[in-house]
């Protein structure tokens, strides 16, 4: 039975509902050697920003019980040596490509929402308002994320929609007392889909230097450990909102990635299980078109939000 | 071009207290790798530990490597555990490779205990280039773990023993043996170790002109240049290079690039 | 080298800085058969209400990477049969009782407590406002936890800090934007300590049948998984309290517990793991104590707080 | 007393396709098990998979006990792997027993499929107390999953197999076989198996006024009655007996204190 694999994100269109989750894939070359990364329904880029990052002094990252934690800072090329450098790749083997930004202030996610599109550097923006690992004052209310405050992701998500016409997807943070609020607030102010999540900030100390094991004191928690998690975040914001959902967190298998879907998830990104696996996501792809297989089911979309309560 | 096999444990003994020798059955790796390379371990299935380890090829032989590894945390451990026989999940070669040339007159391997995992692959190529054999310090805590002194012989290195306890060779450290050796601008020297036995080893080389290569060590995730995790610091002025990866830009760096006293 | 290990918690003396979080250890006698549990600096029972409750339809548990998820709904005794059956078991092995308690309502908690009180049923009252498995319409304000709203943390902490003059604990959840405001606001009405973390919501879907994998639909996340979040709120909690904090959440070692008291809490709970191991916290104990000799330590407080930046 | 010890593995060993005995050398919990008692396995150190498995205690020797086993899933599949002569992190024994008469005229086990475990330990002990070898029907989707006939006819035991598929024995389900065994009041039935064939036990018991007791299967965290996690609805009055623990109260319930439909 041929399975339709094809989904519409928020005017995006992927050939299968999977992509990776940004920061975790770099910019697609590097895990070329281990397949044909046009494969995926779409790669999306580590975040980039105005200008080059060179992100947090080490060490950056450590494991924790079924997943990681990190502060890397964004470090990044930077738009002109993506859009040089990066980009050429990616469009030979014609990936459909989210683009994740970020910026200080509204203004810089708008300036990096238009040169994408003018430079035909993007089939999709997605805005990073949830990066635990940054310290920029403008982005920051008393140190907290700009996900952590609706009105602040209104501004950030209307300034962004002004500049660009294509799909915009708002990446949002765990780190909340209700993540309605401020997926509301995206989609109010004109976002396409909402990406979520991004990591949960966490700690760990060595207890015999008794220094924290990352320089930043705190980072972001992301894997298997938090997939529980993202999946309830998914599952509230899918029933809240009309715009779909790019949901993420912990999926390492089909299995998981089929849960997110019945949990109302539109796609599926991939995020630090390529680390282990890094082709994680193209197992990801064929798993989820066996599932359809075997379940009879000839649409993965009939799969959106068709958990049974 | 790196790949992901599973391969096959030929061998598996202990060298030393807690430091054991992997051989696998690993063709495919072995085909592309070269001395300074490493791989990436899945140490076992299953969610926990979440990452694999990276570890250095030690030697590269037609149809498979060796990896020589200390067992001290969770994840060695568990690879310590596993039969002779068994297969084990190994991507790789990853990283870039220790710079030979064949016209070097004299060549220096400063090892610091586990640190000559890489130093191994690295004497038999010079070897193989038909340069002369590259002399060796072997530094470690105590004599016991002084590892492949005779293997290192038997390819024809002159082999300096340095022990912080003096219980075999020098007492003292790596760097001190390095001075008495006296390098001069046309040696080069290899290095793997501890940071700071590195670090006092290029202060040796830089004080007597010496180029050095370091193979340094970082908490690695992805082993693939991805997730910007195993950065140091270096002396590098643009922006994003002020960052470098010890799974793109390294594990083997020029010494002078290195922002040595981020490490302290 | 002796070591001192004693503690004073909001005014609870614990003889070691280790109890149990509640409902993992039941009401101590449960777990007599493998260890003697007055070896506890306190043994922290399961949330007790005024009266007997059978709590959720099963399924109620899950496993999930390095945790578990659970809705078990308080089900409980009742606090007439706890003082009646399970209360001299305690009482005779000496343990130092902290009395977690669940109400619909302040006037619920004040009563549990001053009824706990009068009865010699607890020598510290830890009051859970934070449970995501019950739907108490008096207790939730849209359907969310009483620990999500400083202002009703407030309300319930002075009713109960009225109804009794135990020390009083307050704990908290972990799914907020911010848990240093709750804890300042249990700090404000009264309380003596703070416990966190309680579990973060989180949802796991069997992707054959389609359904939920708990019937509550969504459950508590507790174990290793959650560790790295756990320690990052007590360290924020416990510098910015002038009261002591309670830390918890995955703890499965004495490393482990380590690095909470190095975080900044005073005394530390083992959840879960004790399900695996049913010693786990007689060993976080003896672990704590070797950690202090080989570190030249000679009193287990000058570890609180000592992380080094 | 319930314990917790490091069981050598005496023997391990496929039974059936995914079925497999293991011999646990165990002679602390042997000193205390009795039929129907289950232990709580750690399929392998490390934080995942993160809880024990429950397994029944199939036989109790004098210095330990087996185990029959499905390998389904991640923890199962992961005991399937560990060799003989390994060790294995094991508690137990926990939960309450099968009722035992010494006056039984007539005892019927019924068995589907995994659910034979427990119940072989009891017709052994039935026939130790004197009583008449229990009647076994043995009911199973297939032939090959039909497990322990010779054990059991060996003890003397009269064996109706019942396939779905009619490979073997009666074609049909498990209570239908039970049926034509016509039990009365004054049988005793002991049941384990899938919920819907036990409740179809029960449903044939109770028209015959047959008392069934029935071994239940739930999803545990601890097995010792702490964390209220393992829970089955009962047709208890009290509010706090209404759901039941399967660890505690259980794994062996009268078949009439449970509420069958709530499984619907
Ligand atoms: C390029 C490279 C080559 C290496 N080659 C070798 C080798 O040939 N032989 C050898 O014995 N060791 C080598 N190491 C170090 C080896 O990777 C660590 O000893 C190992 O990862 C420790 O894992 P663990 O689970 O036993 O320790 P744990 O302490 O349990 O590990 C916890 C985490 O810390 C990381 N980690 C701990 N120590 C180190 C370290 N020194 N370097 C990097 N990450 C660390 C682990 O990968 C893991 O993510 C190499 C490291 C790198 C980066
Ligand atoms: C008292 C008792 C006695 C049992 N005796 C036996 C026995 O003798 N032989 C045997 O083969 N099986 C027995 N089981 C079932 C056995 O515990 C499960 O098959 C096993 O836990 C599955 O683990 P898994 O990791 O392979 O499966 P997974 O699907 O990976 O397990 C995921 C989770 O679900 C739980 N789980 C899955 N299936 C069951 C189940 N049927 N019952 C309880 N929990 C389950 C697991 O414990 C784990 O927490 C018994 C269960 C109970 C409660
Ligand atoms: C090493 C690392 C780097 C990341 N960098 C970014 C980033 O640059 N931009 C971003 O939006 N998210 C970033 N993330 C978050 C991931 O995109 C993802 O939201 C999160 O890791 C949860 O998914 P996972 O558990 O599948 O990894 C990063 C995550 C990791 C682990
Ligand atoms: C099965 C289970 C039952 C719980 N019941 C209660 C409870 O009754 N009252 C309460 O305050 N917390 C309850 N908790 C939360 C724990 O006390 C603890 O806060 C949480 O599990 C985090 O710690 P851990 O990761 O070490 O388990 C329960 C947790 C579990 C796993
Ligand atoms: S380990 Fe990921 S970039 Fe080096
Ligand atoms: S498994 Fe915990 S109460 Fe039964």
């Amino acid at each position: 039975m041929p399975v339709n694999l094809q989904i519409d994100l928020g005017g995006l269109t992927m050939k299968n509902p999977v992509t990776v989750a940004s920061g975790t894939f770099g910019y697609g070359a590097e895990y070329a050697d281990y397949f044909d990364v046009s494969q995926l329904g779409a790669v999306t880029v580590k975040s980039l920003s105005l200008e080059p990052r060179s992100g947090n002094v080490p060490p950056r990252i450590v494991e924790t019980p079924s997943g990681m934690l990190n502060a890397i800072g964004l470090q990044n090329v930077g738009m002109e040596t993506y859009l040089r450098e990066k980009l050429p790749f990616l469009r030979e083997k014609k990936c459909v490509i989210i683009a994740n930004i970020y910026g200080s202030g509204p203004e810089a996610y708008a300036s990096l929402a238009s040169r994408l599109e003018a430079e035909g550097g993007a089939d999709a923006i997605e805005a990073n308002l949830s990066c635990p690992n940054v310290h920029d004052a403008q982005n920051a209310r008393g140190g907290s994320l700009v996900a952590q405050h609706p009105d602040q992701v209104a501004l950030y998500t209307q300034a962004i929609r002004e500049a660009t016409k294509l799909p915009v997807f708002i990446k949002l943070s765990p780190n909340v007392t209700d993540i309605v609020e401020p997926a509301l607030a995206a989609q109010e102010a004109g976002a396409d889909a909402v990406s979520l999540i991004n990591t949960l900030i966490g700690m760990a100390i060595d207890s015999e230097t008794r220094k924290p094991r990352i320089s930043n004191i705190v980072g972001g928690l992301s894997g298997p450990a938090i997939r529980p998690v993202a999946l309830k975040m998914v599952w509230d914001v899918s029933r809240a909102l009309h715009i779909p959902v790019l949901g993420m967190g912990g999926i390492a298998t089909a299995d998981d990635a089929v849960q997110f879907l019945l949990a109302g998830a539109r796609a599926v990104a991939i995020g630090c299980a390529s680390f282990r696996n890094p082709d994680a996501a193209l197992k990801v792809v064929q798993g989820i078109e066996n599932y359809c297989q075997q379940h009879g089911i000839s649409d993965v979309n009939e799969l959106v939000g068709a958990v049974k309560l | 071009m790196a790949c992901i096999t599973n391969c096959k444990i030929v061998a598996h003994q202990e060298v030393a207290p807690d430091h054991r020798r992997i051989v696998l059955d690993a063709p495919d790796i072995a085909a592309d790798a070269r001395p300074g390379q490493f791989c990436m371990i899945e140490v076992r299935e299953g969610s926990s530990p979440f990452l694999r380890r990276p570890m250095s090829i030690e030697r590269i032989f037609d149809d498979g490597i060796s990896i020589l590894y200390k067992a001290m945390g969770e994840g060695t451990r568990m690879m310590a555990s596993i039969p002779t026989g068994a297969y084990i999940n190994v991507q790789g070669p990853l990283g870039n490779i220790f710079p030979i040339e064949s016209d070097t007159v004299r060549s220096i391997l400063v090892a610091g205990g586990i640190g000559i995992a890489p130093l191994i692959g690295l004497a038999e190529a010079i070897i193989a280039r038909g340069a002369r054999a590259p002399e060796v310090i072997l530094a470690a805590r105590t004599e016991c773990l002084l590892l492949c002194e005779k293997e290192l012989s038997q390819m024809g290195c002159a082999v300096t023993l340095a022990t912080d306890d003096g219980s075999a060779g020098f007492k003292g450290f790596a760097a001190d043996a390095l001075r008495l050796l006296d390098p001069d601008s046309k040696t080069l020297v290899y290095t793997c170790g501890p940071n700071v036995m590195m670090r006092a080893v290029y202060d040796v080389c830089a004080a007597a002109d010496t180029r050095c290569y370091a193979s340094l060590e970082a908490v690695m995730a992805c082993g693939d240049g991805v997730c910007m995790g195993c950065v140091v610091e270096t002396n590098a002025e643009n922006e994003f290079a002020k960052m470098a990866r010890v799974c793109r830009e390294g594990p083997v760096f020029d010494a002078r690039v290195i922002r040595w006293n981020a490490f302290d």
